[in-house]
Protein backbone atom coordinates (compact mmCIF):
# COMPACT_ATOMS: atom_id res chain seq x y z
CA UNK A 1 0.00 0.00 0.00
CA UNK A 2 1.33 3.38 -0.95
CA UNK A 3 -0.28 6.16 1.06
CA UNK A 4 -0.25 9.91 0.57
CA UNK A 5 2.48 10.17 3.19
CA UNK A 6 4.77 7.93 1.17
CA UNK A 7 4.27 9.96 -1.98
CA UNK A 8 5.00 13.14 -0.06
CA UNK A 9 8.11 11.63 1.47
CA UNK A 10 9.33 10.42 -1.93
CA UNK A 11 8.75 13.89 -3.41
CA UNK A 12 10.78 15.47 -0.65
CA UNK A 13 13.63 13.01 -1.12
CA UNK A 14 13.69 13.43 -4.89
CA UNK A 15 13.59 17.23 -4.70
CA UNK A 16 16.26 17.44 -2.02
CA UNK A 17 18.52 14.96 -3.81
CA UNK A 18 18.13 16.84 -7.09
CA UNK A 19 18.92 20.11 -5.33
CA UNK A 20 22.03 18.63 -3.73
CA UNK A 21 23.07 17.19 -7.10
CA UNK A 22 22.79 20.64 -8.71
CA UNK A 23 24.92 22.11 -5.94
CA UNK A 24 27.51 19.39 -6.51
CA UNK A 25 27.52 20.07 -10.26
CA UNK A 26 27.92 23.77 -9.63
CA UNK A 27 30.88 23.13 -7.34
CA UNK A 28 32.51 20.80 -9.84
CA UNK A 29 32.00 23.41 -12.54
CA UNK A 30 33.48 26.10 -10.32
CA UNK A 31 36.58 24.00 -9.80
CA UNK A 32 37.03 22.51 -13.25
CA UNK A 33 35.94 25.07 -15.84
CA UNK A 34 38.72 27.01 -17.57
CA UNK A 35 37.90 30.70 -17.14
CA UNK A 36 36.03 33.21 -15.04
CA UNK A 37 32.93 33.54 -17.22
CA UNK A 38 32.20 29.82 -17.47
CA UNK A 39 32.80 29.45 -13.73
CA UNK A 40 30.33 32.21 -12.90
CA UNK A 41 27.92 30.60 -15.32
CA UNK A 42 28.20 27.20 -13.62
CA UNK A 43 28.05 28.59 -10.10
CA UNK A 44 25.02 30.84 -10.51
CA UNK A 45 22.94 28.53 -12.69
CA UNK A 46 23.43 25.51 -10.47
CA UNK A 47 23.06 27.44 -7.23
CA UNK A 48 19.82 29.04 -8.34
CA UNK A 49 18.28 25.74 -9.38
CA UNK A 50 19.78 23.86 -6.42
CA UNK A 51 18.57 26.34 -3.84
CA UNK A 52 15.19 26.52 -5.57
CA UNK A 53 14.77 22.74 -5.47
CA UNK A 54 15.89 22.49 -1.84
CA UNK A 55 13.47 25.24 -0.84
CA UNK A 56 10.67 23.48 -2.75
CA UNK A 57 11.51 20.33 -0.80
CA UNK A 58 11.25 22.37 2.41
CA UNK A 59 7.86 23.73 1.33
CA UNK A 60 6.55 20.20 0.77
CA UNK A 61 8.07 19.09 4.08
CA UNK A 62 6.54 21.99 5.97
CA UNK A 63 3.01 21.62 4.59
CA UNK A 64 0.35 24.30 4.88
CA UNK A 65 1.84 26.25 7.78
CA UNK A 66 2.28 30.02 8.19
CA UNK A 67 6.04 29.53 8.06
CA UNK A 68 5.71 28.08 4.55
CA UNK A 69 4.91 31.57 3.30
CA UNK A 70 8.32 32.69 4.57
CA UNK A 71 10.03 29.92 2.62
CA UNK A 72 8.15 30.93 -0.53
CA UNK A 73 9.30 34.53 -0.08
CA UNK A 74 12.83 33.23 0.49
CA UNK A 75 12.68 31.16 -2.71
CA UNK A 76 11.53 34.22 -4.64
CA UNK A 77 14.40 36.23 -3.20
CA UNK A 78 16.96 33.58 -4.18
CA UNK A 79 15.50 33.35 -7.68
CA UNK A 80 15.82 37.13 -8.02
CA UNK A 81 19.15 37.82 -6.38
CA UNK A 82 21.32 34.89 -7.45
CA UNK A 83 21.14 35.50 -11.22
CA UNK A 84 21.56 39.22 -10.62
CA UNK A 85 24.81 38.64 -8.72
CA UNK A 86 26.06 36.42 -11.50
CA UNK A 87 25.16 39.04 -14.08
CA UNK A 88 26.84 41.82 -12.09
CA UNK A 89 30.01 39.74 -11.64
CA UNK A 90 30.27 38.81 -15.31
CA UNK A 91 29.51 42.35 -16.42
CA UNK A 92 32.14 43.82 -14.11
CA UNK A 93 34.71 41.32 -15.38
CA UNK A 94 33.82 42.06 -18.99
CA UNK A 95 34.06 45.82 -18.47
CA UNK A 96 37.49 45.54 -16.86
CA UNK A 97 38.63 43.87 -20.07
CA UNK A 98 38.75 40.17 -19.21
CA UNK A 99 38.72 38.20 -22.44
CA UNK A 100 36.60 35.03 -22.54
CA UNK A 101 38.46 31.78 -23.00
CA UNK A 102 38.45 30.05 -26.39
CA UNK A 103 39.57 26.55 -27.21
CA UNK A 104 42.82 26.74 -29.15
CA UNK A 105 42.39 26.08 -32.85
CA UNK A 106 45.03 23.84 -34.28
CA UNK B 1 22.20 17.90 17.22
CA UNK B 2 24.08 15.68 14.88
CA UNK B 3 27.78 15.60 15.58
CA UNK B 4 28.68 15.10 11.90
CA UNK B 5 27.25 18.45 10.88
CA UNK B 6 29.03 20.14 13.78
CA UNK B 7 32.38 18.67 12.81
CA UNK B 8 31.81 19.60 9.18
CA UNK B 9 31.03 23.21 10.06
CA UNK B 10 33.98 23.52 12.43
CA UNK B 11 36.32 22.04 9.83
CA UNK B 12 34.94 24.47 7.25
CA UNK B 13 35.62 27.36 9.61
CA UNK B 14 39.21 26.28 10.16
CA UNK B 15 39.75 25.70 6.43
CA UNK B 16 38.35 29.14 5.59
CA UNK B 17 40.55 30.76 8.22
CA UNK B 18 43.58 29.00 6.73
CA UNK B 19 42.65 30.21 3.25
CA UNK B 20 42.37 33.76 4.60
CA UNK B 21 45.81 33.32 6.15
CA UNK B 22 47.38 31.97 2.96
CA UNK B 23 45.78 34.11 0.23
CA UNK B 24 48.04 36.71 -1.34
CA UNK B 25 45.07 38.40 -2.99
CA UNK B 26 43.40 40.60 -0.37
CA UNK B 27 40.13 40.69 -2.33
CA UNK B 28 39.94 36.88 -2.27
CA UNK B 29 40.82 36.87 1.43
CA UNK B 30 37.98 39.28 2.20
CA UNK B 31 35.44 37.25 0.24
CA UNK B 32 36.53 34.04 1.98
CA UNK B 33 36.29 35.88 5.29
CA UNK B 34 32.71 36.75 4.42
CA UNK B 35 31.90 33.08 3.81
CA UNK B 36 33.63 32.28 7.11
CA UNK B 37 31.25 34.71 8.81
CA UNK B 38 28.26 33.03 7.18
CA UNK B 39 29.41 29.59 8.34
CA UNK B 40 29.80 30.99 11.84
CA UNK B 41 26.26 32.36 11.62
CA UNK B 42 25.00 28.90 10.62
CA UNK B 43 26.81 27.36 13.60
CA UNK B 44 25.28 29.85 16.03
CA UNK B 45 21.77 29.42 14.65
CA UNK B 46 22.35 25.73 15.23
CA UNK B 47 23.57 26.30 18.80
CA UNK B 48 20.41 28.12 19.85
CA UNK B 49 21.63 31.70 19.42
CA UNK B 50 19.49 33.12 16.58
CA UNK B 51 19.96 36.73 17.69
CA UNK B 52 23.72 36.49 17.48
CA UNK B 53 23.50 34.58 14.20
CA UNK B 54 21.41 37.37 12.70
CA UNK B 55 23.84 40.02 13.90
CA UNK B 56 26.79 38.11 12.51
CA UNK B 57 25.06 37.66 9.13
CA UNK B 58 24.17 41.34 8.84
CA UNK B 59 27.19 42.94 10.47
CA UNK B 60 30.01 40.42 10.36
CA UNK B 61 29.43 38.98 6.91
CA UNK B 62 27.78 42.02 5.32
CA UNK B 63 28.97 45.38 6.56
CA UNK B 64 32.49 44.30 7.54
CA UNK B 65 33.08 42.82 4.08
CA UNK B 66 31.85 45.99 2.40
CA UNK B 67 34.21 48.07 4.55
CA UNK B 68 37.13 45.77 3.71
CA UNK B 69 36.29 45.96 0.00
CA UNK B 70 36.16 49.75 0.10
CA UNK B 71 39.48 49.86 1.93
CA UNK B 72 41.07 47.51 -0.62
CA UNK B 73 39.71 49.65 -3.43
CA UNK B 74 41.29 52.71 -1.84
CA UNK B 75 44.68 51.04 -1.22
CA UNK B 76 46.22 47.98 -2.85
CA UNK B 77 44.81 44.62 -3.80
CA UNK B 78 47.96 42.48 -3.76
CA UNK B 79 49.88 41.68 -0.64
CA UNK B 80 53.62 41.92 -1.16
CA UNK C 1 42.72 14.84 28.58
CA UNK C 2 42.10 13.86 24.95
CA UNK C 3 38.57 12.68 25.68
CA UNK C 4 37.90 15.92 27.52
CA UNK C 5 39.09 17.82 24.44
CA UNK C 6 36.92 15.66 22.18
CA UNK C 7 33.82 16.44 24.23
CA UNK C 8 34.72 20.13 24.15
CA UNK C 9 35.27 20.14 20.39
CA UNK C 10 33.68 23.59 20.06
CA UNK C 11 36.17 25.10 22.45
CA UNK C 12 39.05 23.39 20.67
CA UNK C 13 37.90 24.79 17.33
CA UNK C 14 37.79 28.28 18.86
CA UNK C 15 41.34 27.85 20.15
CA UNK C 16 42.54 26.73 16.71
CA UNK C 17 40.85 29.70 15.02
CA UNK C 18 42.33 32.04 17.60
CA UNK C 19 45.82 30.72 16.91
CA UNK C 20 45.37 31.02 13.13
CA UNK C 21 44.36 34.65 13.66
CA UNK C 22 47.37 35.19 15.92
CA UNK C 23 49.65 33.74 13.25
CA UNK C 24 48.22 36.08 10.62
CA UNK C 25 48.64 39.10 12.87
CA UNK C 26 52.26 38.27 13.65
CA UNK C 27 53.49 36.89 10.35
CA UNK C 28 51.81 39.03 7.71
CA UNK C 29 53.16 42.39 6.66
CA UNK C 30 50.13 43.90 4.99
CA UNK C 31 48.06 45.99 7.39
CA UNK C 32 44.72 44.95 5.88
CA UNK C 33 45.78 41.31 6.16
CA UNK C 34 46.75 41.88 9.76
CA UNK C 35 43.29 43.24 10.36
CA UNK C 36 41.64 40.25 8.74
CA UNK C 37 43.66 38.15 11.20
CA UNK C 38 42.50 40.28 14.10
CA UNK C 39 38.90 39.80 12.93
CA UNK C 40 39.42 36.04 12.92
CA UNK C 41 40.71 36.25 16.50
CA UNK C 42 37.65 38.30 17.49
CA UNK C 43 35.19 35.85 15.96
CA UNK C 44 37.05 32.95 17.61
CA UNK C 45 36.52 34.57 20.99
CA UNK C 46 32.85 35.15 20.17
CA UNK C 47 32.44 31.51 19.14
CA UNK C 48 34.05 30.46 22.42
CA UNK C 49 31.72 32.63 24.52
CA UNK C 50 28.64 31.38 22.64
CA UNK C 51 29.81 27.79 23.12
CA UNK C 52 30.00 28.42 26.87
CA UNK C 53 26.28 29.25 26.98
CA UNK C 54 25.14 26.18 25.06
CA UNK C 55 23.07 23.62 26.93
CA UNK C 56 22.33 20.02 25.95
CA UNK C 57 19.21 19.90 23.70
CA UNK C 58 18.81 23.62 24.33
CA UNK C 59 16.23 25.91 22.79
CA UNK C 60 16.91 29.54 21.89
CA UNK C 61 16.09 31.78 24.88
CA UNK C 62 12.84 33.09 23.41
CA UNK C 63 9.84 32.55 25.65
CA UNK C 64 6.92 32.30 23.26
CA UNK C 65 3.77 30.48 24.30
CA UNK C 66 4.67 26.86 23.65
CA UNK C 67 8.43 27.05 24.17
CA UNK C 68 9.81 24.70 26.79
CA UNK C 69 13.26 24.34 28.26
CA UNK C 70 16.08 23.80 28.66
CA UNK C 71 17.01 27.19 27.30
CA UNK C 72 20.47 28.28 26.24
CA UNK C 73 21.87 30.93 28.55
CA UNK C 74 20.98 34.42 27.26
CA UNK C 75 23.87 36.18 28.99
CA UNK C 76 26.76 35.09 26.72
CA UNK C 77 24.61 35.84 23.68
CA UNK C 78 24.01 39.37 24.90
CA UNK C 79 27.71 39.92 25.53
CA UNK C 80 28.60 38.65 22.06
CA UNK C 81 25.91 40.82 20.47
CA UNK C 82 27.56 43.83 22.06
CA UNK C 83 30.98 42.56 21.03
CA UNK C 84 30.13 42.12 17.35
CA UNK C 85 28.85 45.67 17.03
CA UNK C 86 31.91 47.08 18.80
CA UNK C 87 34.12 44.92 16.55
CA UNK C 88 32.65 46.44 13.40
CA UNK C 89 33.23 49.94 14.76
CA UNK C 90 36.88 49.21 15.49
CA UNK C 91 37.26 47.61 12.05
CA UNK C 92 35.83 50.72 10.39
CA UNK C 93 38.17 52.99 12.32
CA UNK C 94 41.22 50.83 11.62
CA UNK C 95 40.48 50.63 7.91
CA UNK C 96 40.06 54.39 7.80
CA UNK C 97 43.46 54.80 9.43
CA UNK C 98 44.93 52.36 6.91
CA UNK C 99 43.47 54.39 4.04
CA UNK C 100 45.05 57.52 5.51
CA UNK C 101 48.41 55.78 5.91
CA UNK C 102 48.27 54.71 2.27
CA UNK C 103 47.43 58.20 1.06
CA UNK C 104 50.29 59.66 3.09
CA UNK C 105 53.03 57.10 2.46
CA UNK C 106 51.89 55.14 -0.59
CA UNK C 107 52.28 51.75 1.08
CA UNK C 108 50.57 49.62 3.72
CA UNK C 109 53.34 47.07 4.21
CA UNK C 110 54.50 47.24 7.81
CA UNK C 111 58.24 46.83 7.15
CA UNK C 112 58.28 49.44 4.38
CA UNK C 113 56.51 51.83 6.71
CA UNK C 114 59.12 51.14 9.36
CA UNK C 115 61.91 52.05 6.93
CA UNK C 116 60.23 55.37 6.16
CA UNK C 117 60.80 56.57 9.70
CA UNK D 1 62.45 34.14 8.70
CA UNK D 2 59.44 35.68 10.34
CA UNK D 3 57.09 32.84 9.55
CA UNK D 4 58.69 30.09 11.71
CA UNK D 5 58.70 32.45 14.68
CA UNK D 6 55.03 33.24 14.11
CA UNK D 7 54.07 29.58 13.75
CA UNK D 8 55.94 28.60 16.90
CA UNK D 9 54.39 31.51 18.79
CA UNK D 10 50.92 30.44 17.65
CA UNK D 11 51.57 26.88 18.83
CA UNK D 12 52.99 28.19 22.08
CA UNK D 13 49.81 30.17 22.63
CA UNK D 14 47.69 27.11 21.84
CA UNK D 15 49.16 24.95 24.61
CA UNK D 16 47.89 26.86 27.68
CA UNK D 17 44.60 27.60 25.94
CA UNK D 18 44.02 23.92 25.19
CA UNK D 19 45.02 22.96 28.72
CA UNK D 20 42.52 25.46 30.07
CA UNK D 21 39.80 24.30 27.70
CA UNK D 22 40.29 20.69 28.76
CA UNK D 23 39.49 21.68 32.33
CA UNK D 24 36.20 23.38 31.50
CA UNK D 25 32.85 21.71 32.20
CA UNK D 26 31.72 19.49 29.35
CA UNK D 27 30.12 21.37 26.46
CA UNK D 28 26.36 21.64 27.07
CA UNK D 29 26.46 20.44 30.67
CA UNK D 30 23.31 21.81 32.38
CA UNK D 31 25.09 22.01 35.76
CA UNK D 32 27.87 24.28 34.50
CA UNK D 33 28.20 27.56 36.42
CA UNK D 34 26.99 29.61 33.45
CA UNK D 35 23.56 27.97 33.68
CA UNK D 36 23.17 27.95 37.44
CA UNK D 37 23.93 31.52 38.49
CA UNK D 38 22.42 34.64 36.97
CA UNK D 39 21.13 32.96 33.80
CA UNK D 40 18.72 30.83 35.80
CA UNK D 41 17.14 33.96 37.21
CA UNK D 42 16.95 35.58 33.77
CA UNK D 43 15.21 32.53 32.35
CA UNK D 44 12.81 32.21 35.28
CA UNK D 45 11.79 35.83 35.86
CA UNK D 46 13.08 37.57 32.73
CA UNK D 47 9.79 37.75 30.89
CA UNK D 48 7.83 39.37 33.74
CA UNK D 49 10.67 41.63 34.87
CA UNK D 50 12.07 42.78 31.55
CA UNK D 51 8.92 42.68 29.46
CA UNK D 52 10.41 40.91 26.43
CA UNK D 53 9.81 37.29 25.50
CA UNK D 54 13.09 37.38 23.61
CA UNK D 55 15.36 37.16 26.62
CA UNK D 56 18.42 38.39 24.75
CA UNK D 57 16.67 41.69 24.06
CA UNK D 58 15.42 41.82 27.62
CA UNK D 59 18.87 41.27 29.09
CA UNK D 60 20.49 43.65 26.61
CA UNK D 61 18.14 46.60 27.05
CA UNK D 62 16.72 46.15 30.52
CA UNK D 63 19.04 44.29 32.88
CA UNK D 64 22.20 45.47 31.16
CA UNK D 65 20.93 48.72 29.69
CA UNK D 66 24.04 50.65 30.73
CA UNK D 67 26.12 48.14 28.79
CA UNK D 68 24.14 48.82 25.64
CA UNK D 69 24.31 52.57 26.27
CA UNK D 70 28.09 52.34 26.38
CA UNK D 71 28.09 50.28 23.24
CA UNK D 72 26.10 52.78 21.16
CA UNK D 73 28.46 55.45 22.45
CA UNK D 74 31.35 53.37 21.09
CA UNK D 75 29.77 53.24 17.62
CA UNK D 76 29.10 56.95 17.69
CA UNK D 77 32.68 57.64 18.79
CA UNK D 78 33.93 55.45 15.95
CA UNK D 79 31.98 57.58 13.49
CA UNK D 80 33.45 60.77 14.95
CA UNK D 81 36.94 59.29 14.72
CA UNK D 82 36.39 58.20 11.11
CA UNK D 83 35.19 61.68 10.19
CA UNK D 84 38.15 63.22 11.97
CA UNK D 85 40.71 60.94 10.34
CA UNK D 86 39.34 61.29 6.83
CA UNK D 87 38.44 64.97 6.64
CA UNK D 88 40.86 66.80 8.91
CA UNK D 89 44.28 67.56 7.46
CA UNK D 90 43.48 66.10 4.05
CA UNK D 91 45.37 69.09 2.61
CA UNK D 92 48.57 67.54 3.93
CA UNK D 93 47.94 64.52 1.75
CA UNK D 94 47.47 66.60 -1.36
CA UNK D 95 51.13 66.87 -2.23
CA UNK D 96 51.89 63.34 -1.10
CA UNK D 97 49.02 61.67 -2.90
CA UNK D 98 50.79 60.87 -6.17
CA UNK D 99 54.40 60.68 -5.09
CA UNK D 100 54.71 57.18 -6.52
CA UNK D 101 53.43 58.25 -9.90
CA UNK D 102 49.96 56.87 -9.23
CA UNK D 103 47.26 59.30 -10.22
CA UNK D 104 44.00 58.87 -8.36
CA UNK D 105 41.10 58.52 -10.70
CA UNK D 106 37.90 60.25 -9.77
CA UNK D 107 34.56 58.53 -9.61
CA UNK D 108 33.56 59.93 -12.98
CA UNK D 109 36.52 58.33 -14.76
CA UNK D 110 36.02 54.96 -13.18
CA UNK D 111 32.48 54.61 -14.52
CA UNK D 112 31.64 54.27 -18.15
CA UNK D 113 29.80 57.47 -18.98
CA UNK D 114 27.16 55.77 -21.12
CA UNK D 115 26.51 52.68 -18.93
CA UNK D 116 26.62 53.78 -15.31
CA UNK D 117 25.15 50.64 -13.78
CA UNK D 118 23.69 47.56 -15.39
CA UNK D 119 19.94 48.10 -15.90
CA UNK D 120 19.24 44.59 -14.59
CA UNK D 121 21.01 45.24 -11.29
CA UNK D 122 19.32 48.62 -11.13
CA UNK D 123 15.89 47.06 -11.60
CA UNK D 124 16.40 44.20 -9.14
CA UNK D 125 17.82 46.39 -6.39
CA UNK D 126 14.96 48.83 -6.77
CA UNK D 127 12.52 45.92 -6.71
CA UNK D 128 13.98 44.39 -3.57
CA UNK D 129 14.64 47.63 -1.68
CA UNK D 130 11.13 48.21 -0.29
CA UNK D 131 10.89 44.60 0.87
CA UNK D 132 14.25 44.89 2.58
CA UNK D 133 13.11 48.05 4.33
CA UNK D 134 9.91 46.28 5.40
CA UNK D 135 11.93 43.35 6.72
CA UNK D 136 14.22 45.70 8.63
CA UNK D 137 11.20 47.40 10.20
CA UNK D 138 9.79 44.00 11.17
CA UNK D 139 13.10 42.95 12.71
CA UNK D 140 13.32 46.18 14.69
CA UNK D 141 9.76 46.34 15.96
CA UNK D 142 9.51 42.62 16.71
CA UNK D 143 12.87 42.53 18.46
CA UNK D 144 11.35 41.80 21.84
CA UNK D 145 9.30 38.83 20.59
CA UNK D 146 11.31 37.16 17.81
CA UNK D 147 15.05 37.02 17.09
CA UNK D 148 16.30 40.40 16.03
CA UNK D 149 16.26 43.87 17.42
CA UNK D 150 17.75 47.27 17.03
CA UNK D 151 21.28 46.32 16.03
CA UNK D 152 20.25 43.72 13.50
CA UNK D 153 17.59 45.90 11.93
CA UNK D 154 19.96 48.86 11.91
CA UNK D 155 22.62 46.81 10.15
CA UNK D 156 20.06 45.69 7.55
CA UNK D 157 18.95 49.28 6.99
CA UNK D 158 22.55 50.42 6.72
CA UNK D 159 23.29 47.63 4.25
CA UNK D 160 20.25 48.62 2.21
CA UNK D 161 21.50 52.21 2.10
CA UNK D 162 24.94 51.02 0.99
CA UNK D 163 23.44 48.88 -1.78
CA UNK D 164 21.29 51.77 -2.98
CA UNK D 165 24.29 54.09 -2.95
CA UNK D 166 26.31 51.65 -5.02
CA UNK D 167 23.55 51.21 -7.59
CA UNK D 168 21.83 54.59 -7.81
CA UNK D 169 24.82 56.77 -7.04
CA UNK D 170 25.50 59.18 -4.24
CA UNK D 171 23.52 61.99 -5.83
CA UNK D 172 20.30 59.98 -5.58
CA UNK D 173 20.70 58.59 -2.06
CA UNK D 174 22.15 61.61 -0.27
CA UNK D 175 18.80 63.48 -0.41
CA UNK D 176 17.15 60.51 1.36
CA UNK D 177 18.49 62.03 4.54
CA UNK D 178 17.88 65.74 4.90
CA UNK D 179 21.03 67.63 5.91
CA UNK D 180 19.17 69.06 8.89
CA UNK D 181 18.22 65.61 10.10
CA UNK D 182 21.52 63.82 9.46
CA UNK D 183 23.35 64.75 12.70
CA UNK D 184 20.27 63.91 14.75
CA UNK D 185 19.99 60.51 13.09
CA UNK D 186 23.66 59.73 13.61
CA UNK D 187 23.25 60.55 17.28
CA UNK D 188 19.83 58.91 17.53
CA UNK D 189 20.99 55.89 19.54
CA UNK D 190 22.88 57.91 22.12
CA UNK D 191 20.11 60.50 22.40
CA UNK D 192 17.42 57.82 22.78
CA UNK D 193 19.36 56.18 25.56
CA UNK D 194 19.74 59.52 27.29
CA UNK D 195 16.03 60.31 26.93
CA UNK D 196 14.82 56.88 28.03
CA UNK D 197 17.32 56.92 30.86
CA UNK D 198 15.92 60.25 32.04
CA UNK D 199 12.36 58.91 31.83
CA UNK D 200 13.47 55.89 33.85
CA UNK D 201 15.11 58.19 36.40
CA UNK D 202 11.85 60.12 36.73
CA UNK D 203 9.77 56.96 37.18
CA UNK D 204 12.04 54.83 39.36
CA UNK D 205 14.74 57.15 40.67
CA UNK D 206 17.50 55.23 38.91
CA UNK D 207 19.02 56.26 35.58
CA UNK D 208 17.84 53.80 32.90
CA UNK D 209 15.65 52.11 35.51
CA UNK D 210 12.61 50.32 34.14
CA UNK D 211 9.34 50.40 36.11
CA UNK D 212 8.36 46.95 37.38
CA UNK D 213 4.89 47.89 38.59
CA UNK D 214 2.21 46.01 36.57
CA UNK D 215 0.22 49.22 36.04
CA UNK D 216 3.21 50.79 34.27
CA UNK D 217 3.77 47.81 31.97
CA UNK D 218 2.75 49.77 28.88
CA UNK D 219 5.31 52.46 29.71
CA UNK D 220 8.03 49.85 30.06
CA UNK D 221 7.15 48.28 26.71
CA UNK D 222 7.14 51.69 25.06
CA UNK D 223 10.57 52.40 26.53
CA UNK D 224 11.89 49.11 25.12
CA UNK D 225 10.48 49.84 21.65
CA UNK D 226 11.82 53.41 21.73
CA UNK D 227 15.27 52.07 22.55
CA UNK D 228 15.07 49.54 19.70
CA UNK D 229 14.02 52.16 17.16
CA UNK D 230 16.64 54.59 18.39
CA UNK D 231 19.42 52.01 18.21
CA UNK D 232 18.32 50.97 14.73
CA UNK D 233 18.15 54.50 13.32
CA UNK D 234 21.43 55.48 14.95
CA UNK D 235 23.23 52.31 13.89
CA UNK D 236 22.00 52.55 10.30
CA UNK D 237 22.94 56.23 10.03
CA UNK D 238 26.39 55.66 11.53
CA UNK D 239 27.18 52.69 9.27
CA UNK D 240 25.95 54.51 6.18
CA UNK D 241 27.96 57.62 7.05
CA UNK D 242 31.14 55.61 7.67
CA UNK D 243 30.67 53.95 4.29
CA UNK D 244 30.05 57.25 2.51
CA UNK D 245 33.13 58.81 4.10
CA UNK D 246 35.40 55.88 3.23
CA UNK D 247 34.01 55.75 -0.30
CA UNK D 248 34.47 59.49 -0.86
CA UNK D 249 37.99 59.64 0.57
Amino acid sequence: MIGVGDIRFATIVVLAAAGAAFFLLGTVGLLRLPDFFSRVHAATKCDTVGAGLLLTALIVLNGAEPSTAKIIVLAGLVLLSSPTTGHALARAAHRTGLVPWHAEEE
Amino acid sequence: MSLTFDIFLLLYLIAAALVVARAKDLLAASIVFSSYGLALCLLWQYRGAPDVAMTEAAVGAGITTVLFLVAIGRTTRREK
Amino acid sequence: MLTALWHNIDYVASVVLFCIGLYVVIAKNNLIKKFLGLNIMETAVFAFIIALGVIEDGQPPIMTGDAHGPFASPLPQTLVLTGIVVAVSTTALALTLIIRVYRRFGTIEADELRELE
Amino acid sequence: MRRPIAISLAFLAAVPLLAGVAGLPVHGDPSAPVHTHVSARYIEHGVEEAGASNLVTGVLLNYRGLDAAGEVTVIFTALIAVLAVLTVASTRDADASNHDGRVRRSDADRRHPDHPVSPIVHFVVRLIAPFTALYAAYVILHGHVTPGGGFQGGAILGGLFIALTMVLGKERTRPLVRPVLAPWMQGAAVLTFAAVGAVGALLTGVYLGFPVDPSLRIVRDLMLIALEVGIALGGAAVLAMIFLQMEAS
